[in-house]
């Protein structure tokens, strides 16, 4: 399946661009996706902290994804 | 009102939205652009936000603030894009009967924000920029 | 800025009073008039202050938190005479270069101010009148 | 001597005015002018508390007073 993956902050920059398109596998979870982000964008490693959202809420690792998902990547927030 | 705006913020206006016969007591935090970082002389300041889930995230604190405390309204509006120094970034209002949870809910709404809310915040410098708190 | 005022505070004029390019965060306390008092309906609140006096408090506990915070500017206006449900008593505004320090010192100046600036309030009900706290 | 008293309050509806003259004995304290507004006005003897300021300033109960004295009558505060 083909994930969209919208970015933010720092990792807009180290990946170059607000939104990413991915293939993973039929049944990838939270944890497959951070991996391979990881392995392709080795930058992404040195981060505080590294989250998945989706539909407009943090996700559990072992969370399924689905073409349908509104994913986004969320690296250390700091409002305020 | 709990909003992400891209123009400056109205406090007037925040603190108007919080006003209630039953309120003894209204707390504003007012979250402002220093002029310093670490003693390093910030130029600007730009703000980066995940709006819709910002805004989500925002509600749900504003709603657990009220879950614990008598709350008789609250606000929380949090600005994005360039600021510069003196701009308010977040403007919290809380008014409830009595002046204590007045004060106990409004730092635990932006005590909560900085550790939830998906903001970015990008620190410039004479000479280059940082994302804050990105890394250790 | 200390002051007692009889005319309506302007809230905004006390924050940016405090501005300044040092602070991080503004703290800000209003406290209102409320509509009841234990569960009683109040009409009208009525104020007295002996000025001189309370000005010279209000300043000192100004000064008491600039002592115990680092404070970068703070402001104390109290109002007096006949005020209406909703209008501000007074406000308090801090501002600090980060927001820990504004929330407790903002607390500590209406506490205080409470318990040593020589005003009275007098509750205004359908049916009577009291000077608040006076007796036990 | 003769001191002048201001009132506030509750303390300017029981005696009924918002300045007082009294005469007090030379070297009189702050303990003496309590006990004798309390004897001639008992409702002060209801009250939370009852405090004398002199010059601005809260006085502590056998501080002697003068007669250049600003004087104050304080019944229990309520401000914010």
């Amino acid at each position: 399946m083909q994930v969209k993956i919208a970015l933010f902050g720092i990792t807009k920059e180290i990946i170059g661009s607000s939104k990413l398109k991915y293939e993973l596998g039929e049944n990838a979870d939270v944890n497959n996706l951070l991996e391979r982000l990881k392995a392709d964008y080795p930058a992404l490693q040195n981060l505080n902290s590294l989250l998945i959202a989706i539909n407009d809420e943090y996700a559990q690792a072992e969370q399924v994804l689905s073409e349908q998902d509104e994913i986004a990547l969320i690296p250390p927030v700091c409002g305020g | 009102m709990v909003t992400i705006t891209e123009a400056p913020i109205n406090t007037q206006e925040v603190i108007a939205a919080v006003q209630a016969d039953g309120a003894g007591a209204i707390n504003v935090f007012i979250g402002t652009v220093r002029n310093q970082t670490q003693a390093k002389p910030v130029v600007q300041l730009d703000f980066e936000a995940y709006d819709s889930m910002a805004v989500k995230k925002m509600q749900e604190i504003a709603d657990q603030a009220k879950a614990k405390w008598p709350i008789q309204k609250v606000a929380v509006v949090h600005r994005k894009g360039p600021l510069q120094i003196g701009d308010a970034a977040v403007v919290i209002a809380v008014s409830t009967p009595h002046r204590k949870a007045s004060f106990e809910a409004c730092e635990f709404i932006i005590d909560t924000l900085k550790q939830v809310v998906p903001i970015w915040k990008k620190e410039i410098f004479e000479d280059g920029a940082v994302w804050v708190a990105a890394h250790p």
